[in-house]
């Protein structure tokens, strides 16, 4: 199971990155959104997989760490919030800027004839 | 105590196997429109019977009633067809395909134009 | 305690002429040189004291760690620099008063000078040698302001600019060799440097030192090849000249090199550097003085070769070169001062300083000429002038040099070379100037200058004189004292005499006498000759460097620096992808030896779903929409899978935010564009598709090598004390709100603080909403389809119910305020969705503001309320009740901390989501975008 | 009796003052916003003096949140560094605020709530002593910063902003990771408890932790502008609205505190097999970040981007102290750093009024009309690039000179760091009479003295003369000052004292 | 017995995912893909259940509660944005 | 005829109802609680409703709804007999059925029941909310379809909301 989820959380990151890195806000920020459910999973697996020991005091006998799962929950609402706030900027700059380019200007690059 | 057993096994196959079915409807009937079938009425019997499943399976386990999975149930009755709906109308809009032999043609073109020609239509058959 | 004063009265001086700014101009010339002629007067008072061989030393702690003190040092070289810096600055202040004209800011220029004569004074008098480089730099700065003072002249700018580069480069250069020389003493104090000049010049780092610290010297002092910013701070006010090329500025390199005399000299380094760089530099600017028209361009080459004279003379390694040294730079002082005030006076006069317009002013001023013409001729090096006698001793000095070997007859043979030049310029001034015809078409008609303005001209002269003709009398003990402080030896033998009988020297004088005025008589052929060069421009050239600096600097940041932010995120990535290659490899089992779960069905194809929508929303990615709904795909697996691995928390939370999160890309997607152009090159692709590869391999190892071993982790606290001492039994809620509470305070922070700049964000936004979708189909007439509303308000109350349901447990069950909130949120989402914005505002008056602020705020009393019981902030409270019907319940402080993060949670979610739906105004097309 | 609470104000109170400036009745007036904010600044500084005082006197002052002990609790730490940021902090708010108050406040909305939050995410990342809370004071400093970034609005500091997020994000992203790693081998999140812990780990765990801490090192890198990660400075500094910038002066020292603190602590000298981490990639990327300052400096067309350079030679010049991570180093460091925040921050502000004077032109080198209160402002300017420069008699080179003087201890390391360090001085020197001789000599007399620009208004210029006037102070104080820092830059080492008290506290 | 019935179910249930997975990936019109979205949302909501059942722990109840929920209002949303663009207005 | 304490006594039973099922209890505090719920959240949300018919037949409605439940099983049965089956015998077709019904809540039901039932979904109501789309998996008879539904749905609707 462990390597299961280390492929799926490594998988999860190169789709993140990859996106990260297109030259357009709206990929960008579906890649970035991608990226923090793989670091959320990381960051939740810090305490390791447990199956069926919610830390819910007298729910089950053996206990996963909570702790991991707490400072998930915090990144997950930081995640949104920052998620949000690049969405809404994304919009202001094709609203200031015309184009949804990140960097505000279409590239020049002999790119589109090469093909 | 095996026939509750059998009974659970029961419920737990039967809402399975419309859940399966539903998915199998999604992913094999011919247009839109067909497919919108499947999940909505798959999956509220599907969903049920596994929710029936799970309270007899929870109130014997915990030796007491557990009846909230009914909420569940309540929610999908009132929504699903909602989904059914703005996914049809979605689809009227954006004039998704239809099957060749799909009768009523007309009726589907009228609902999307929002006229109310359709009487006619009627009429014609 | 004088001593202190010395540099202190000048340097609370440059103050003086700013706070009488509204007097008269005499009488600011009189207050700002008041101090100053205090602080002469204090030196005086010393005399005594230094001429008997004293070193007067005050000192004051100020940064220890650093060794760095206020110590001040008196000696006899010390002295003569003071008295040159302070007499000649009292002239000059005079002089200053009658040549600046109604137009120029005369209190700023003087504030200035005074500036610079206290940095002057700072330098020569300092007892700590970083202290040293401090005044130092104080002088090229202030003569930076200086020589820019009429900056609405471009060469002024330009020369102040230069000199301040050049001479600013020096100091950094000094300062590094004097940390060097401090490193190797072991303090800075200047008396203990100057006592272990054996052990400076056997240490490994001597040569570097030396080097660094003559590089400080001979950029200040116009060395070659340094020199060419002296005669491009002529563009100064002529005062400031005279002041910088007699007895300061320049003179401080001289200082520098004299003071460390002891320390640094009398190695073959020291001469080879020394020597040699004087004597080109004596030669270079002879050699162009004599071409130069401009008057002050002529002086400024001389001082740039007699600058050279000194240096060579300190070269050599001699006691007597030592004394000749010190002398010649008393008589230098003062010629050079005279001549350049003369030369004012003459510009001021006549309007221009050029000797092709300016020819027989004998008959205009003949008083000022006569002045001009002795200090020429003490320049000369012509007998009964002060010039004579160190020219003597340099000659003598030159002679008797042997360190050249075989070729050491070299050095008198240019010497008297450099000398035959120098006449005949001093020959070019006084003829060309004063007779040789009628001057041509003069701006002005030229008559003598005011009475006053001469004064300080007459001065100096007379010192020529006196000093030329009783020598020994006039500067006889002063020599002295300031040559065996420099040397900080016995002196040797020498005499102060005008004549030494016919000798060698003698000779020499002669021949360069008759040289001169040879070379000037026949001048014509030699300036044809010269003619043929071009004479390059320093300041162009400079000028040249910096721009081609600038500019080269200029590309490589628009290379580097291409404002791509594709680019910026790769390297961020990249480089820690390499930062993190090292350890991997020392990694040598990726496997731990943790009990592994066992994989099943359900999770394998959760996995396989998981896996498959990741690609897949990549491979859509162009197509937005679609992109979109295979994320919330991803995000359901992986709420799944928070579930499937005992995080029910994380998977109700996972699920609310990321429907919002879908709704929330929904409502940005409309504004831009549906689909992504194809414009990222195939190499692009690859590249990125191998970084984010490689980046996938190594977090996924990291995770695999992490999670398959043991871990002793502190959660085991949280487990016991959650109920015992957080009452609650979820724990993960426990942690949120009480073990972690500030964690979460900053949290519900972040999003409050997000809703606020999305609000600033939308505010002024100026966007309009498509009239049709992507394909140009115009939208469904229908705006809230009747069955969607009717449904939405009437799950409205359920949804509420659930929240509360949700939040109520949140203590002991998965839930929690956060999720509550959220599902809040959604729920009246869904109302605006369903009945749209305006019907919502008319009835549901909430200010998002303030319940942001009232979350946070009531989330932060909250925890503040245990102060009350003398506990630390968030310290939480909890205690069980129980009524009669109700039975036991529980209430907690944590509980009211939750509601604040409800709150706020609400507010933000709201703020965020209605008023993006508040923002499309008018139907009118997309922005066209030309892509 | 408030006293045992000193090390959570300067986070808790800034941010109630934040939240109360976005409730009436204080919401609704502009002029209520400034006296409020104005008079927390006071506050704030105070609070500063005070911590500084306790650290000092007392020594290390420990506040367990929730009143639960260390490693479980989260920790804040008040030693002599961490109140010399807070006082630093404290200090350039007041400027920024006052400069603001000159009228950049109201060219959008929630200024003043914003720069509040803004400055407890700062305080609070200085203060804390727990790996995870300072994440999320980073975020809370970020958002913050986010926000304040487009205040104002305009096609640059929108694009502007798309860079920096989106960096950010990604940098926070990284930091998880390596949260998630370190967690993961060590089991804690107290910084000091991570230290402990270090020591009894096998090579494997080892090298898993050292992927966490060189990561942590980009992380830090990101916000500092550690090279190559310092591309979105210049442009992000100089599209900020004047008082945003002055306030930003701050976040790349919040980068270099947290390697101070975190790679000294955990990675630091006495972590056996891990003991010196980062050193190895500090050094090359620490000089070239110096070098790649200098030639920014030279190349800047503008005062602004000029200023957002010269944070740029600061930062290298920290970083290679903190490569050379001797006490002495650290000491002159913790000086050199307060100096160059205050006055980056004033030349920002500089910068902004100075191009208000001159009209169209800005702040660009170019020929314009002369600026109204040459003597004021250029004065001011004078100050600010000496001190900056490095050039005496201002802070600039003290700091500079204990620096050299560090870096001479290791002969070594001299011979790359001094000509680094002298020549970056030298090119800022250029740079800087460039810029003055521009800006305040060459004066085109085409627009003389007009009447639509009115002299700059007595707010404005107090708030820069009020940074301004630290650095002749940080001089003539410069002993104890120093002596100051050096104490801190010990404490910062002296890891074990540190440990024994905090985790002694959990043993209690 | 009940075992085995859960284990086959869960194997539908894990097919039913995929097949609706298919018709997401493979469209054709984009309603398709939000029917198929909405179908894996109550398919999700049937393997949580199951899953609870599996683990014979209730703690999961909620997580189906709120997709019940939350999926309905992702599906009305999408649709509202193919109908009008704008989904709040 | 709305009280004031109550505005939406069918929600208010919902709600009171729902809470005791989450908690799975009928503990004395839960059912203080859920009164307490169920007659604030309604308070609460009553600015956000469109003024809404109220039942007038409750029993009859209870009717309705176990019919419609039994009218679901069927429906399931034969869909998935349908769904399995071979494709060729599917004709599916659109139908418009004319609404005598009137209202937003009883229409919404009416179209509710239909998508829920055999064979059927609601596509669309016109705008005048004169008609009702309908798209029928196996469509046998046009007009059987209608009378059935008419008949056996919206016959009572009309009942249980008097309209
Ligand atoms: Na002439
Ligand atoms: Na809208």
């Amino acid at each position: 199971m462990e390597a299961l989820f280390a492929f799926s959380i490594g998988l999860l990151t190169a789709s993140g990155v990859f996106l990260t890195l297109r030259g357009r806000t709206f990929p960008v920020a579906v890649g970035i959104t991608l990226l923090s459910y793989a670091v959320n999973l990381f960051l939740f697996s810090s305490g390791r997989l447990t199956i069926n020991g919610a830390a819910v005091l007298g729910a089950s006998e053996v206990y996963t760490d909570p702790v991991p799962q707490a400072l998930v929950l915090t990144a997950i609402v930081i995640g949104f919030a920052m998620t949000a706030f690049l969405l809404i900027l994304a919009m202001r700059s094709r609203a200031d800027l015309g184009n949804d380019h990140v960097d505000g200007r279409l590239p020049i690059e002999p790119e589109e004839k090469k093909k | 105590m095996n026939w509750i057993e059998l009974i659970l096994s029961f419920f737990v196959l039967l809402g399975g196997l419309f859940m399966l079915i539903g998915s199998i409807g999604v992913a094999r009937l011919p247009d839109f429109y067909m497919r919108l079938h499947a999940p909505t009425k798959a999956t509220t019997l599907g969903v049920g019977s596994l929710l029936i499943a799970s309270m007899i399976f929870f109130s014997l386990k915990n030796s007491m009633f557990s009846i909230h999975e009914v909420l569940i149930t309540i929610f999908l009755f009132i929504t699903a067809p909602v989904s059914a709906h703005m996914m049809a109308k979605a689809a009227l809009h954006l004039n998704t395909k239809t099957l060749a032999r799909t009768q009523g043609f007309s009726v589907q073109k009228a609902a999307t134009k929002r006229s109310n020609k359709p009487k006619k239509d009627l009429a014609n058959q | 305690m004088g001593l202190l004063w010395i540099p202190l009265l000048p340097m609370l001086g440059t103050l003086v002429p700013l706070l009488v700014a509204r007097f008269s101009r005499s009488s600011i010339a009189f207050f700002t040189a008041l101090l100053p002629a205090i602080a002469l007067f204090l030196l005086f008072q010393q005399a005594p004291a230094v001429f008997s061989g004293e070193v007067l030393t005050t000192s004051f702690e100020w940064i220890p760690l650093a060794g760095l003190e206020v110590a001040f040092r008196l000696d006899g070289l010390a002295w003569l620099f003071a008295l040159l810096i302070l007499g000649i600055g009292q002239l000059i202040i005079l002089y200053a008063r009658y040549y600046l004209s109604e137009k120029d800011n005369m209190p700023l220029f003087y504030s200035y000078l005074i500036l610079f004569m206290t940095a002057m004074l700072g330098i020569v008098l300092s007892g700590n040698i970083i202290q040293l480089w401090f005044f130092w730099e104080l002088t090229s700065i202030s003569s930076f302001l200086l020589i820019g003072f009429w900056s609405h002249k471009t060469e002024a700018r330009k020369g102040a600019r230069m000199a301040l580069t050049v001479t600013g480069a020096g100091g950094l250069a000094l300062l590094a060799g004097l940390l060097l020389v401090g490193d190797i003493v072991g303090s800075y104090d200047l008396s203990l440097v100057l006592a272990s000049g054996d052990l400076i010049r056997e240490h490994a780092a001597y040569p570097v030192a030396l080097v660094l610290i003559l590089l400080g010297a001979f950029t200040k002092s116009a060395q070659f090849p340094f020199h060419f910013w002296l005669p491009q701070a002529m563009s100064a006010p002529t005062p400031v000249s005279a002041y910088l090329h007699s007895a300061t500025m320049v003179k401080a390199g001289i200082f520098l090199m004299a003071r460390f005399y002891p320390v640094l000299s009398g190695t073959e380094l020291w001469f080879l550097i020394v020597s040699m760089t004087g004597l080109a530099t004596l030669l270079l600017g002879a050699y162009v003085a004599l071409f130069k028209h401009d008057i002050k361009g002529l002086l400024a080459y001389s001082t740039i070769s007699h600058l050279g004279l000194i240096t060579l003379l300190l070269g050599m390694n001699t006691q007597l070169s030592t004394v000749a040294a010190i002398f010649h730079i008393m008589n230098h002082a003062v010629f050079k001062a005279s001549l350049f005030m003369a030369a004012g006076i003459i510009d001021h006069e006549t309007g221009t300083r050029d000797m092709r317009q300016l020819n027989g002013l004998w008959k205009y001023m003949p008083h000022t000429a006569t002045l001009a013409m002795v200090g020429a001729a003490s320049m000369a090096g012509v007998p009964l002038f002060n010039g004579f006698l160190s020219k003597e001793m340099f000659f003598a000095e030159t002679l008797h040099q042997v360190t050249l070997g075989s070729l050491s007859w070299m050095v008198p043979v240019l010497a008297t070379l450099g000398t035959v030049f120098s006449v005949a310029y001093s020959a070019r001034f006084i003829h060309d100037v004063f007779f040789n015809g009628e001057p041509i078409n003069l701006p002005k008609t030229p008559h003598e200058a005011p009475r006053f303005m001469r004064i300080p001209v007459e001065v100096l002269v007379a010192l020529c004189l006196l000093v030329g003709i009783f020598p020994s009398f006039i500067v006889g003990p002063l020599l002295a004292t300031a040559s065996g402080a420099t040397l900080g030896t016995a002196l040797p033998e020498y005499n102060l005499a005008i004549w030494h009988g016919f000798n060698l020297p003698l000779l020499m004088s002669f021949l360069a006498m008759l040289g001169g005025l040879v070379i000037y008589y026949n001048r014509k052929y030699l300036f044809r000759f010269q003619a043929q060069f071009p004479e390059p421009d320093a300041k162009l050239i400079f000028e040249w460097l910096m721009q081609r600096l600038v500019n080269s600097c200029h590309n490589i940041m628009q290379t580097l620096e291409n404002n791509a932010l594709q680019r910026y995120v790769y390297l961020l990535i990249f480089l820690s992808m390499i930062l993190m290659a090292g350890p991997m490899i020392d990694l040598h089992t990726t496997e731990g030896h943790k009990s592994q779960i066992p994989i099943d069905a359900l999770t394998l194809i959760g996995a396989i779903i998981l896996a498959i929508a990741a690609i897949a929303t990549v491979l859509f990615n162009r197509k937005r929409l679609v992109s979109l709904i295979c994320l919330s795909v991803v995000g359901l697996i992986v709420s799944l899978a928070f579930a499937r691995f005992s995080a029910p928390d994380l998977a109700l939370t996972q699920l609310s935010v990321e429907v919002v999160t879908m709704i929330l890309m929904l409502l940005a997607l409309f504004f831009l564009p549906q689909n992504t152009p194809k414009e990222s090159h195939p190499r692009r692709l690859v590249r990125d598709l191998g970084l984010a590869g490689i980046v996938g391999g190594v977090i996924g190892t990291i995770n695999y090598a992490m999670i398959t071993r043991p871990l002793e982790s502190i959660s085991w606290f949280y487990l016991e004390n959650s109920k015992i001492g957080g009452g609650g039994t979820n724990v993960v809620n426990v942690i949120l709100v009480d073990f972690r509470g500030l964690d979460t305070l900053g949290e519900i922070s972040v999003l409050g603080i997000a809703a606020l700049g999305i609000f600033k964000l939308i505010v002024r936004m100026r966007l309009y909403m498509p009239s049709s979708d992507s394909t140009g189909r115009p939208w469904a007439t229908g705006r809230y389809p009747m069955m969607l509303s009717v449904v939405s308000q009437n799950l409205l109350p359920l949804a509420l119910l659930v929240s509360i349901y949700i939040f109520l447990r949140g203590h002991n069950m998965p839930g929690g305020g956060f999720i509550a909130g959220l599902i809040t949120a959604v729920a009246i989402i869904q109302q605006y969705i369903a009945h749209g914005v305006d019907w919502i505002k008319d009835r549901l008056r909430i200010n998002y503001q303030w319940l942001i602020a009232c979350g946070i705020l009531t989330a932060t009393l909250t925890g503040m309320g245990s102060w009350f019981f003398d506990r630390p902030f968030l310290t939480s409270w909890f205690d069980y009740f129980s009524l009669p019907i109700f039975g036991k319940f529980e209430l907690a402080s944590a509980m009211l901390f939750d509601l604040g993060v409800y709150l706020t949670v609400i507010g933000a979610t709201l703020m965020i989501l209605a008023n993006l739906g508040k923002l499309t105004t008018s139907h009118s097309p997309a922005i066209k975008e030309n892509s | 009796m408030m006293q045992q609470h000193l090390p959570l104000l300067p986070v808790i109170f800034p941010l109630i003052i934040g939240t109360l400036l976005l409730l009436p009745p204080i919401a609704n007036s502009l002029m209520r916003q400034r006296s409020v904010t104005l008079l927390a600044s006071l506050v704030i500084i105070a609070l500063g003096i005070w911590m500084i005082q306790v650290a000092h006197l007392e020594g290390i002052q420990l506040y367990f949140l929730g009143d639960w002990k260390p490693p479980f609790g989260i920790l804040l730490v008040l030693d002599r560094t961490s109140a010399l940021m807070v006082l630093l902090t404290s200090l350039l708010t007041l400027g920024a605020l006052l400069y603001a108050t000159g009228g950049d406040d109201n060219t959008g909305m929630h200024f003043y709530p914003l720069f509040m939050f803004q400055v407890a995410g700062v305080n609070g990342a200085f203060l804390t002593g727990d790996l995870f809370n300072l994440f999320v004071f980073f975020e809370v400093l970020l958002m913050a910063s986010y926000s304040l970034l487009i205040h104002g609005g305009g096609k640059q500091r929108t694009q502007a902003a798309m860079h920096y997020v989106v960096l950010n994000l990604v940098g926070s992203a990284f930091f998880l990771f390596a949260l998630g790693i370190l967690y993961g081998t060590l089991g804690t999140l107290n910084m000091a408890d991570m230290a402990a812990r270090v020591h009894h780990l096998n090579p494997d765990e080892l090298a898993l932790v050292k992927t966490g801490g060189l990561l942590l090192l980009v992380v830090f890198g990101l916000k500092s502008a550690l090279l190559p990660l310092q591309f979105w400075l210049p442009r992000t500094y100089s599209a900020a609205s004047a008082p945003v910038a002055a306030l930003f002066a701050i976040m790349t020292k919040v980068g270099i505190y947290s390697i101070l603190r975190v790679h000294t602590l955990i990675f630091g000298p006495e972590a056996g097999e891990l003991a010196n981490l980062i050193q190895p990639w500090l050094w090359p990327l620490s000089l070239l970040t110096l070098a790649i300052g200098a030639v920014g400096a030279l190349a800047s067309p503008s005062l602004r981007m000029l200023a957002a350079n010269l944070v740029i030679i600061s930062v290298g010049t920290l970083l290679i102290a903190a490569a050379i991570a001797t006490p002495q180093a650290i000491g002159a460091a913790l000086y050199y750093l307060v100096h160059s925040t205050l006055v980056a921050a004033a030349l920002f502000l500089l910068a902004d009024a100075i191009g208000e004077q001159r009209g169209k032109p800005g702040d660009r080198f170019v020929a314009a009309r002369r600026v109204q209160q040459p003597i004021l402002l250029g004065t001011a300017f004078f100050v600010a690039a000496l001190s900056v420069a490095g050039m005496p008699p201002f802070s600039g080179f003290i700091g500079k000179l204990m620096l050299l003087q560090a870096a001479g201890q290791t002969s070594l390391i001299a011979s790359w760091v001094w000509p680094a360090i002298l020549i970056s001085s030298l090119a800022a020197i250029i740079a800087l009479s460039r810029a003055g001789t521009s800006l305040f000599w060459r004066v085109n007399n085409r627009g003389n003295i007009s009447a639509e620009v009115k002299p700059l208004p007595l707010l404005k210029l107090s708030g820069i003369w009020f940074l301004l006037a630290c650095s002749p102070l940080m001089v003539i104080f410069a002993g104890s000052i120093t002596e100051y820092t050096q104490l801190a830059a010990e404490q910062l080492f002296d890891i074990q004292t540190t440990l024994d008290l905090i985790l002694q506290q959990g043993d209690k | 017995m009940l075992n085995t019935a859960l284990f086959l179910v869960s194997g539908m249930i894990a097919l039913a995912l995929l097949l609706s997975l298919w018709r997401l990936i493979r469209g054709t019109s984009i309603a398709d893909r939000i029917l198929a979205l909405d179908t894996l949302y109550i398919n999700s909501i049937a393997l949580i259940i199951i899953l609870g059942m599996y683990m014979g722990s209730p703690l999961y109840f909620e997580a189906a509660l709120l997709i019940a929920l939350l999926g309905f209002v992702s599906t009305a949303a999408l649709c509202k944005y193919l109908l009008r663009g704008d989904i709040i207005e | 005829m709305r009280s004031r304490l109550l505005p939406m006594p069918v929600q208010s039973a919902l709600l009171f109802v729902v809470w005791l099922l989450m908690n799975n209890t009928i503990a004395a505090g839960h059912i203080f609680l859920a009164t307490v719920f169920a007659v604030v959240i309604p308070l609460l949300v009553n600015c956000l409703q469109h003024p809404q018919p109220t039942i007038r037949r409750p029993f009859l409605a209870v009717r309705y709804f176990l019919l419609v439940l039994m009218d679901i099983f069927m429906a399931n049965m034969q869909v998935a007999v349908l769904i399995l089956g071979p494709l060729r015998k599917m004709n599916p077709g659109f139908v418009a059925v004319p609404l005598d019904l009137k209202g937003n809540l009883p229409i919404t039901l009416l179209a509710s029941t239909v998508s829920l039932t055999p064979g059927t979904v609601s596509c669309d109501i016109s705008e005048d909310h004169c008609w009702l789309y309908i798209h029928a998996l196996n469509l046998v008879s046009e007009q059987a379809l209608i009378d059935s539904i008419k008949t056996r749905y919206e016959a009572p609707l009309k009942e249980i909301f008097g309209c």
